[in-house]
């Protein structure tokens, strides 16, 4: 376990010094983007969860980011709660439906959960749009912007990047102590190979359930949070291709890393950008050919890279234990045999 | 004469070898045993003798140098193995199996001609020849890769641990057909097993194989008179 | 009463549409065991290109017969310089690298001839026949009986060639096929070239009815994810009836299911997909095999 | 009935944000970021990748309104000045998240003085509050829905939905009084507040509608909506939908033998967009427009149709002289080089003074006897004015004169 934990601190460290060093560097308006990255970034660590430790692949990822954010907003809005005590019922309101989602998961794997999956991305802002009464439509909702306690010396936008770095510690943490424990021995196991799993008389039912239930209280804060920082949402937002970008920066930044997950996350919201800056008309060819040739170049993701690996060497003068990647067959197969 | 020739093989998954230079022969016409613990690279010989793995030394089969040669090119030479684990396609039918057993061979009427002796020679396959594979008893499987790696007509048959998850009666029935092979149709096999005790019985050479070197080599008959052997494998 | 079957010739109608994206998925699958998301945006590309062909002057089947060879190049190509070197990858990988694909094809023929819609050559007459009172429409018959050939025919080469075990084959297990002879590689390749070539006739098909334009094939992507997983994911025969009932279940679902509606439509594929999966995993017609991918 | 709850949304909206704006420093008469002597920035976030990409035709549009004229020296602003107009454009994929990213990187990294055309209903929306706070002018909003939530820093440009409605509905009230209608709408705001406008336009009428089917851009085809629809028995189809389920209901229309009246929002009605339905499917198809016929093969004697031909040639533009999203950014442009020529002082109060105090202008693209008037306070709808066309299989010929609802937009 030690093993683990050193190879996971080493892209980690480097994340997380960027992260606190951020506020010195970036202006405003760029922090504003990397507290949006952040909350994808909570987002894609509960898609980890799910793929890479436990090997069941979703896509529905957005779906569920969305739940939060309307948890939120419509906690906010219609029974006037703070916005920030908001998200721990935005976790949990999430976690049971992601629960839900996740009941067929018992019978289904692979290629038939990922299409069952992309089928309620699909579907959910179809949905918002049909329970207009409670989401506002095509509307959206508008919520209370939380601003910078009065003690707070930095702007409100430190403040808000203060609060998704906080989310996120509270994240990591939370996962970290999920997966050392039984539950997560229990994942892992499943995610290994779940007919000797079941054998061995592991609890598949509970295991499967629980990954979903963590990873969707997951997507859920970070949806949560991201209605807070932008203090708007509606259905426009949260399109089926907002799951397939979660999980692409779920598999560009490494998905059973957790710093990677960050990575990812940073990957999804800066990268597009960037790639229409360069060219408006060839954006999405450029944002395409960068995913493929990301996906040739470092298949384990970036914190799989020979930076990351090279830090994770540079960790183990510290500690000789062998530091190699969390091995393991192909969870979620959607291809071979 | 030796239809196959092995001289300071190397190979091995990645940067580190398994087989350190194994020199060994196949003699035309006879029964060939490969023993050895597991992890020793029985199962790695056999793969860079098929090609599946990049290996260096000298690979000579039939007067061809193997090593410019593609898998598929080896099969059409006349080399035909049955992996560990069958070989056969679970989601092919018994008859598609033995259709692309005979991928190489490309005459429609030997293809027939084959499968029907094949057919009558194990009649339990005749009897599911429209079943799809995957739902076959083990011992069945077996035969059925047995038939698949005959169709192609080899010249020399590798065999990877054909009694691995057998009944110990399939497992004599199998090597009462390598026997037969042999005998009737001067087929030459090379078998890898952990079984030494029967397959010792059946064999006219044999390797021992232990950590990538082959360290006895002999007549069987005298293989299974030598005590280190004897202690190794055969349980005595 | 005429309504009801009204509805049924028109979900016929969207199913063959669903059913043809669905074959080239099925197609793919049987031949590479992978979903490729960009399948339906290479096909675009290549609808885009014979359209282009025939507003340069071209004959019609002359500039679809161009293409339909370059589409199968174009299938090749992408399998050499991008699926090949990962193709040891982890799943996810090649998720994402397809995926990759549908943005680089979509962005790409967005570059090209831009956003607007156009007009793509119809093959069949357009007219169509009142039956007591429901109508059918001569090009949406045509596009299934079109279909049906082409699905049989996928069928026939699977089963009955050589060809088609050795694609099969290759597909189930590269090292397996190795042994027997087969040149894997050249077997994956010529799977993603008759895919891009299937898509490309798809889209032929369906480009008169959905209009061209860069994301025609987006919309469908879903229904004809379902249409293959409802028929099983490898049997192209059960990609089109999969493909039939899910457009009429969700023809008659939208306008009698007055919880669903015609905006909640999307959910109809979905509860297809899922109650197939929960009552026969492999599809309707599906081998038992495939349930383990 | 769904009206009550999309109201009780920008109430709350508008009162929250009336809250902040009190609180928001009063600003001197220096010039405002992004304006200098001789240059002007103005940012514009648009989709140009995605399935909406045709959108992106708006921001190029405004682009070849703009580019002749830094070319001939700039805009000479009333405080004197000649400045050019150096445009930055973002891409959102219309994600109202990225629109909102996009106008704080616009506005705090490259410090433009305000931001035209943002496409969207919901992204006009998202970055509302900021709008508000920053005081940030939002010009010409490409959005039916005009009141949103930045009140006091936003303004629109296309007729409302409503009043679209209340033209279709004044047609058939004079024409047609006893039509069943039968709808097709976008289940978007687009076609929620246009099915309650043209409900009520028609209440106590002759005129009734008898079926509504509701289309997502989601959907693969429209075909089944369309049925039940020709099913009600109506003789009278109102599309309004984007421009591929336009198309496809025109065609069908044809296909099935069905020959009701059809009336198409301008959104999807332009004849680019009926082509692959075939045009002589679209034959007496009826639509309301506010811009000019282009015709690049025949442009007439119109001046400002002439001038516009002259600029899109110029300015390299990538969309076809007949797009009519592209006609609409290039009339955004002109409006925009409007409201920079009666700017008093070089600040964004001064800017948004002038864009809510247009005066009868006129624009090179509207039809005559369209033009752009606004007042403080009282309206904030630059157009409302539509003419009725009718498609003859080659082009759209004008039936009757232009319907005014100048200060009478139908509140919605």
């Amino acid at each position: 376990m030690n093993g683990t934990r050193l190879f996971q601190s080493a892209p980690a460290a480097l994340v997380t010094a960027v992260a606190l060093c951020l506020p010195f560097l970036a202006p405003d308006f760029m922090l504003f983007e990397f507290s949006i990255a952040v909350c994808y970034g909570i987002a894609i660590l509960g898609l980890n969860l799910l793929l890479g430790f436990s090997g069941q692949i979703c896509l529905a990822q957005g779906a569920l980011f969305g739940i939060g954010a309307y948890a939120t907003a419509i906690l906010n809005v219609n029974f006037g709660m703070d916005p920030i005590a908001t998200l721990p019922f935005a976790a949990i309101i999430t976690s049971l439906i992601g629960v839900l989602i996740g009941l067929p998961a018992l019978r289904l794997q692979g290629l038939q959960l990922a299409i069952v999956t992309f089928g309620v991305a699909s579907a959910f802002p179809q949905l918002l749009l049909k329970m207009d009464w409670i989401t506002g439509g095509v509307t959206g909702l508008a919520t209370d912007q939380p601003l910078a306690p009065k003690w707070f010396p930095g702007s409100q936008e430190l403040w808000l990047y203060g609060l998704s770095l906080i989310c996120a510690a509270i994240s990591v943490f939370m996962l970290r102590r999920l997966l050392r424990g039984d539950t997560g021995r229990l994942m892992r196991a499943l995610r290994d190979n779940p007919l000797i799993a079941e054998s061995l008389g592991v609890n598949l039912t509970k295991a499967r359930l629980a990954a979903f239930a963590a990873s969707s209280a997951l997507a859920g804060l970070g949806g949560g949070l991201f209605c807070i920082l932008n203090g708007f949402i509606s259905p426009q937002s949260f399109l089926p291709m907002k799951s397939i970008d979660i999980l692409i920066g779920g598999i560009v930044g490494g998905i059973t890393s957790m710093a990677g997950a960050f990575i990812g996350a940073v990957f999804i919201v800066f990268v597009p950008g960037w790639t229409t800056d360069i060219n408006p008309a060839l954006g999405g060819l450029i944002y395409g050919l960068c995913l493929i040739a990301m996906m040739m170049v470092a298949r384990q993701g970036i914190a799989g890279l020979p930076i990351g690996r090279s830090l994770q060497a540079l960790g183990g003068i510290f500690n000789k234990k062998d530091l190699s990647r969390v091995p393991g067959p192909l969870p979620g197969q959607l291809g071979g045999e | 004469m030796n239809i196959l020739t092995v001289r300071d093989l190397c190979a091995g998954y990645g940067a580190t070898d398994v087989l350190h230079k194994v020199s060994f022969t196949v003699e035309q016409g006879s029964i060939v045993a490969l023993l050895g613990a597991n992890g020793a690279g029985k199962t790695t010989i056999l793969r860079a003798l098929s090609g599946l793995l990049p290996s260096r030394g000298l690979v000579e089969f039939g007067g061809t140098d193997l090593r410019q040669c593609s898998p598929a090119r080896r099969v059409e030479l006349g080399l035909a193995q049955i992996p560990q684990g069958r070989g056969t396609f679970g989601d092919f039918t018994v008859e598609e199996n033995l259709a692309i057993g005979a991928y190489t061979i490309n005459s429609k009427r030997q293809i027939k001609e084959d499968m029907e002796r094949w057919y009558t020679a194990f009649p339990r396959l005749a009897e599911r020849r429209r079943q799809q594979s995957g739902n076959l008893s083990g011992g069945e499987q077996q035969m059925l890769a047995l038939a698949r790696a005959l169709m192609s007509r080899p010249k020399l048959l590798m065999c990877d641990e054909p009694s691995l998850g057998l009944a110990p009666a399939i497992t004599e029935q199998i090597f009462e057909i390598f026997k037969s092979l042999n005998h009737d149709h001067g087929m030459t096999l090379l078998v890898v097993e952990q079984n030494a005790d029967l397959t010792l019985q059946f064999a006219h050479t044999a390797y021992v194989l232990e950590a990538g070197d082959i360290t006895v080599s002999g007549p069987a008959s005298d293989l299974l008179r030598n005590e280190a052997v004897q202690q190794s494998y055969l349980g005595v | 009463m005429v309504l009801f079957f009204q509805l049924l010739i028109d979900g016929l109608a969207s199913g063959a549409i669903y059913a043809s994206l669905a074959l080239a998925l099925v197609l793919i699958f049987r031949a590479t065991r992978i979903v490729n998301f960009g399948q339906g945006e290479m096909a675009t590309l290549s609808a885009y290109c014979a359209w282009q062909l025939c507003e340069w002057g071209l004959p019609v089947a002359l500039s679809f017969l161009i293409v339909g060879a370059a589409s199968f190049l174009l299938g090749v190509f992408v399998f050499r310089a991008v699926i090949k070197p990962v193709s040891k990858a982890p799943v996810e990988t090649i998720v994402v690298i397809t995926l990759g694909l549908f943005v680089f094809f979509q962005s790409l023929c967005l570059w090209l001839w831009r956003a607007d819609q156009r007009a793509f050559p119809a093959m069949f007459p357009s007219g169509g026949w009142d039956i007591l009172g429901v109508r059918v429409t001569a090009s949406a018959l045509c596009i299934l009986l079109v279909l049906l050939c082409l699905a049989a025919t996928m069928g026939a080469i699977f089963r009955f060639t050589r060809l088609g075990l050795a694609m099969r084959a290759s597909a189930y297990s590269s090292e397996k096929s190795l042994l027997v002879g087969i040149r894997v590689e050249r077997m994956l390749m010529l799977g993603w070239g008759f895919a891009a070539t299937i898509g490309f006739i798809a889209a032929v098909l369906v480009g008169p009815r959905l209009f061209l334009s860069p994301t025609m094939m987006l919309p469908i992507l879903l229904y004809a994810l379902a249409s293959a997983t409802l028929g099983g994911w490898d049997s192209p025969l059960g990609a089109l009836v999969g493909g039939l009932i899910v457009g009429v279940a969700e023809s008659l679902g939208a306008t009698f299911l007055p919880f669903i509606g015609a905006d909640l439509r999307v959910v109809i594929p979905i509860a297809v997909t899922l109650v197939i999966l929960l009552v026969r995993p492999v599809g309707l017609f599906g081998s038992s095999t495939v349930v383990k991918v | 009935m769904r009206l009550p709850t999309l109201i009780k949304a920008p109430l709350a909206l508008q009162a929250l944000v009336f809250a902040m704006l009190t609180a928001a420093p009063a600003r001197a008469e220096e010039p405002s970021a992004g304006i200098t002597d001789d240059t002007v920035k103005i940012g514009i976030s648009g989709p140009l990748t995605g399935p909406v990409a045709a959108l992106g035709a708006i921001a190029d549009g405004v682009r070849t309104r703009t580019d002749p004229i830094n070319v001939a020296g700039g805009v000479r602003m009333a405080d004197g000045k000649t400045r050019k107009i150096e445009l930055l454009v973002e891409d959102d994929g219309l994600d109202p998240q990225r629109t909102l990213t996009n106008v704080r990187k616009l506005v705090e990294r490259e410090e433009v003085l305000a931001v035209v055309a943002t496409a969207g209903t919901p992204n006009n929306q998202a970055i509302g509050r900021y709008i508000n706070q920053r005081g940030i002018p939002n010009l010409f909003m490409y959005s039916g829905v005009h009141e949103l939530a930045g009140p006091e820093w936003e303004i629109g440009f296309v007729p409302s939905f409503t009043t679209e409605a209340a033209t279709f509905a004044k047609y058939l009230l004079d024409n047609k009084r006893q039509a069943k209608v039968a709808l097709l709408y976008l289940n978007t705001e687009t076609g929620q507040t246009f099915q309650a406008a043209l409900e009520s336009a028609i209440s106590d009428s002759g005129v009734t509608i008898v079926a509504a089917q509701p289309v997502t851009s989601a959907d693969p085809t429209v075909e089944t909506q369309l049925s039940t629809l020709k099913a009600s028995g109506a003789d009278t189809l109102v599309v309004i939908t984007g421009p591929r389920q336009g198309a496809e209901a025109v065609r069908f229309a044809t296909e099935s033998g069905w020959k009701p009246t059809t009336l198409i929002s301008n959104i999807a009605a332009s004849i680019a967009s009926l082509k692959p339905a075939g045009l002589e499917n679209a034959k007496g198809v009826i639509t309301s427009q506010f811009l000019k016929q282009v015709n690049a093969s025949m442009p007439g004697d119109d001046v400002g149709v002439k001038r516009y031909l002259a600029d899109h040639a110029a300015a390299q533009s990538k969309f076809s002289t007949e797009d009519a999203l592209g006609q609409s950014g290039y009339a955004i442009g002109d409006a925009l080089v409007k409201v920079l020529e009666s700017m008093k002082a070089p600040t964004r109060e001064a800017m948004m003074e002038a864009a809510r105090n247009l005066d009868h202008a006129q624009l090179d693209l509207l039809l005559p006897g369209i033009t752009l008037t606004t007042k403080t306070g009282e309206d904030v709808y630059p157009i409302e004015s539509l003419q009725l066309f009718q498609f003859d299989g080659a082009a759209y010929q004008p039936m009757g004169d232009v319907i005014s609802f100048e200060g009478k937009t139908p509140r919605h």
